[in-house]
């Protein structure tokens, strides 16, 4: 039986993980993107289809990070108080080995828990955004897995996006496929209503109907999974 | 392995686009003046006379039937069985071939199959020959993959784009993991001697004044 | 039944254009023509894009490239613009744009794996004074704010709940570790890559007693660490 | 440390190793070894600890570190006999990447050739590998993951994925582009019903 410290944060982690690989977007070797995507660490390889959007990403296990972060504090006041106990004989090894062992358990403990909830935080972090690039920008569902300071990443996230994309003068969001043809034939699978488009202007996109739309706005739409797309 | 940052691989449709500006003769049936295109100059198209454009632009040109594709050169049955000979004669060498060879053969398929006929050439016998080439080379590669037992420079003149990629994640995510293996080891002395200074250094006084600053 | 034909897919499929409606169009560039310099544009771009793709670290930002290719772009659009109403053209006008559309393939997928990277190990290349000058300044801008937001999301989350002297995004802990930031995620540069040399590079080193000759045309899976100062000088290509 | 946010570094020092401690530790008893019925933990006491902290704590002479058991000489003359077929995932899921890090480990027994071993053990399995991840049936191909270790698994399962990849390209007449996210609403509506088109044509004048 081996000691418990930092289980919580391990299995915080490991549940994670779990999740992420079982709800895979499609990794570096799927066909979005790929090597020119957006592949952000994302990086798992098994591929295939999300099947329910709203488990792209699971809650922010605030109650968990919260007793992480207990097991923390509780760490850090025995060294404190160990540290201050012994402050008038030092707790070199050479006088103390017995508690600068100590010490240097519970230092060991705190980086640990400390490395576990920021690789947390990382990898949810690259999940959003591999989402984001992948899938468009984030549905309801999504939105509400996210913590208050992960929602504020994303708007700043969308801003400084789309300044970057301003200044270069490029639309980075779209053109994850090497385009064939001009116009791709499409099926709306849910209704939009009538948009515009370039060349060819207002098309009425009622589930259903069958149109040819310009390549880029028709991969965005697809892609979010507003239209399929039909060989041409 | 997964080592977090940012994945390196091309896909295949993306190698097939970068295949796609390799040139390739069209005989139009319409007559225009040049292109002045970004990727260059093409033209002046004549009806009935040979033009060389990339395939992307024969491509487009073909499924509005405004040409035929001439399959080139390499892709002729005598050529195709000569390669194959050596392919097979050989183990331990590949034959040169064009480096996007399976992306044009499978563009050609796709795009102008019916074009094969009116050069003579059968279509059915050429895409069994490079089905067979493609074949024999894969099998040498995977052979070739067993003489791996470290991290080594592998020298891979004359493979094709295509059978880069499709060994690419795997060949070099195990050199990776050799390589691995070798740092590993190595690692092991420059420890011991970091250790010897760690001791000195961190059991002094010095984290205590530190921790309680 | 298929869908109405548009004027820039220039036909629908399997429908003959008669050849005398193509008209012999041409739009003259405005400088001098499509000469050898413009066309290698779209070839470097790609090339670019490429080595970008399949290279571990952040390469040099090639502002040429990229300056010339966007002019490109938007001269290839006006045209198609300014021609939208003449049908006679309806092919060529086809033909640029899908030209068009290829090249921006490459120049935002070149644009977007250097921002991946970016996002991935900011705070390294910011802290390298030779790894930042090879972002253009709007990446140098958009590294910067990545960087800022990225701390805010750890410090909320979590950082600003850490107890003193373990509460920084740099070091594990100021308390006894070293003065050298070690938490900051850097490009594996051990990795391994396909290249093809495109010089005589002579023999390079690649252990302690081991050389190996790299002779143009030449096809290596290698260590990316020993070849990389040749992949900016375009003496090797990543492939 | 690059390797920071890196999730499998992170687990893979999740493992443990049995250590016996050349001190005793203040006012850790109960928390290192649960068995333990003093406040402070005596020396000389037998404890697992997972890697990250026997790691440490063994750079500063505090422990001494011994190898895990599916790294003793028995289990290693078994994997020296047949290794394709050793079950690792079951005695560690980072194999390799965990031996490796017991390597670096100073004074830990029997670690001298523990890295020939590692390459050795990698070098036969990954052979074995080659003739498996493309030529196998599904079935034999699922009970084969089931024995490799993450890394070799990793490396199985770009093979395959290539292979599909490779596959899925050549056979396709086109690129299809398609969501990764699966919509499920009114999914068969328009199925037998008569398509209306309504891209409207470009009006010129």
């Amino acid at each position: 039986m081996a000691t418990d410290f930092a289980r919580t944060a391990t299995n915080l982690l490991k549940e994670l993980k779990t999740h992420l690989e079982a709800n895979d977007l499609g990794g570096s070797l799927g066909s979005v993107g790929g090597g020119s995507g957006y592949s952000g660490g994302d990086g798992g390889v098994l591929g295939g289809l999300l099947r329910d959007p709203g488990q792209a990403l699971p809650q922010f296990k605030e109650e968990e990070v919260r007793r992480c972060l207990q097991e923390v504090a509780e760490h850090y006041e025995s060294l404190v108080s160990i540290l201050d106990a012994f402050r008038d004989q030092g707790v070199a090894w050479e006088g103390r080995p017995e508690v600068a062992s100590s010490v240097l358990i519970h230092h060991q403990a705190l980086l640990r828990n400390k490395r576990l909830l920021m690789a947390y935080q990382n990898m949810r972090l690259e999940r959003v955004k591999a989402f984001r690039w992948k899938c468009g920008r984030l549905p309801r569902s999504t939105q509400e897995k996210l913590s208050s300071p992960e929602k504020d990443f994303v708007k700043r996230y969308e801003k400084m996006l789309a300044k970057y994309q301003k200044q270069a003068g490029v639309d980075l969001t779209v053109g994850f496929y090497p385009p064939s043809e001009n116009m791709l034939k499409v099926r709306v699978v849910e209704d939009l209503g009538t948009m515009e488009f370039d060349y060819i202007g207002e098309a009425d996109l009622q589930v259903g109907t069958v149109h040819l739309l310009p390549h880029e706005d028709a991969e965005r739409l697809i892609i979010e999974g507003k239209l399929e797309h039909l060989a041409n | 392995m997964r080592e977090g940052g940012v994945a390196s691989s091309l896909t295949n449709e993306e190698l097939q686009y970068c295949a796609e500006n390799e040139t390739i003769t069209i005989i139009p049936n319409f007559s225009t003046a040049s292109l002045h295109l970004v990727n260059g100059e093409y033209g002046p198209f004549r009806a009935q006379n040979e033009a060389t454009v990339p395939f992307w632009l024969a491509s487009l040109l073909r499924k509005r039937n405004l040409c035929r594709v001439k399959p080139p050169e390499w892709m002729k049955s005598e050529a195709l069985i000569a390669v194959l000979a050596e392919e097979k004669r050989s183990p331990n060498e590949w034959q040169e071939l064009p480096h996007h060879y399976i992306e044009v053969a499978k563009l050609m398929f796709t795009a102008a199959e019916e074009d094969f006929a009116e050069f003579d050439m059968d279509v059915h016998e050429i895409r069994r020959l490079i089905d067979d080439i493609r074949l024999v080379r894969f099998d040498k590669i995977e052979k070739q993959f067993k003489q791996v037992t470290s991290a080594m420079t592998i020298r891979l003149t004359n493979f094709c784009a295509m059978e880069l990629n499709l060994m690419r994640n795997f060949l070099l995510s195990s050199l990776d993991e050799y390589y691995k293996f070798s740092t590993a080891e190595e690692s092991g002395d420059v420890q011991q001697q970091r250790q010897t200074q760690e001791m000195d250094e961190d059991e002094s006084q010095d984290f205590q004044v530190r921790q309680l600053r | 039944m298929e869908p109405s034909p548009s004027p820039l897919d220039g036909g629908a499929e399997g429908v003959d254009l008669p050849p005398d409606s193509l008209g012999a169009e041409d739009f003259a560039p405005f400088n001098g023509g499509a000469g050898d310099n413009v066309a290698n544009d779209a070839q470097l771009m790609r090339q670019a894009w490429i080595n970008e793709c399949l290279a571990p670290e952040i390469l040099m930002y090639k502002e040429d490239i990229v300056d010339r290719t966007r002019t490109e772009i938007a001269r290839q659009e006006k045209i198609v613009e300014d021609y939208e109403q003449d049908h006679a053209n309806a092919l060529t006008r086809m033909i640029r744009l899908a030209e068009v559309n290829r090249i921006k393939f490459s120049l935002r997928s070149y644009l977007r794996k250097r921002l991946s990277k970016i996002e991935a190990y900011a705070i390294h290349f910011f802290a390298n004074d030779e790894l930042s000058s090879r972002l253009s300044p709007q990446e140098h801008e958009f590294a910067k704010e990545y960087i800022q937001n990225m701390n805010d999301l750890f410090q909320e989350s979590i950082l600003k709940k850490m107890p003193r002297d373990y509460d920084s995004l740099l070091h594990q802990s100021q308390a006894m570790e070293s003065e050298v930031p070690d938490m900051i995620p850097e490009p594996h540069l051990d990795k391994h890559v396909f290249v093809k040399v495109t010089d005589d590079l002579g023999d390079i080193r690649i252990d302690r007693e081991n050389t190996i000759r790299l002779a143009q045309g030449d096809i290596f899976a290698i260590r990316y660490n020993l070849i990389k100062e040749f992949v900016d000088t375009g003496r090797v290509e990543l492939i | 440390m690059a390797k920071y946010y890196d999730v499998d570094d992170i687990l893979a020092e999740e493992e443990t190793l049995p250590t016996v401690f050349n001190t005793s530790v203040y006012g850790l008893g109960r928390a290192l070894d649960p068995s333990c019925d003093s406040k402070d933990l005596p020396v000389g006491s037998n404890v697992n600890l997972p890697f990250w902290l026997a790691d440490f704590l063994s750079r500063r002479k505090m422990l001494k570190p011994h190898l895990p058991k599916f790294l003793k000489k028995k289990l290693r003359d078994e994997l020296q006999g047949e290794a394709e077929c050793v079950d690792l995932r079951d005695r560690c899921k980072f194999f390799y990447e965990l031996g490796r890090k017991l390597c670096t480990l100073q004074n830990l027994d029997g670690s001298e050739d523990l890295s020939a071993f590692l390459l050795n053990t990698f070098t036969s399995r990954f052979t074995g590998m080659l003739t498996t991840s493309h030529i196998c049936s599904n079935e034999k191909r699922q009970n084969y993951t089931k024995v490799l270790s993450n890394e070799e698994l990793e490396l199985f399962v770009r093979a395959q994925a290539s292979s599909k990849a490779f596959e899925k390209w050549i056979y396709s007449k086109g690129l299809k582009i398609s969501s990764r996210i699966k919509r499920n609403k009114r999914k068969r509506e328009w199925e037998g019903q008569e398509f209306r088109f309504r891209t409207r044509p470009v009006v010129s004048a």
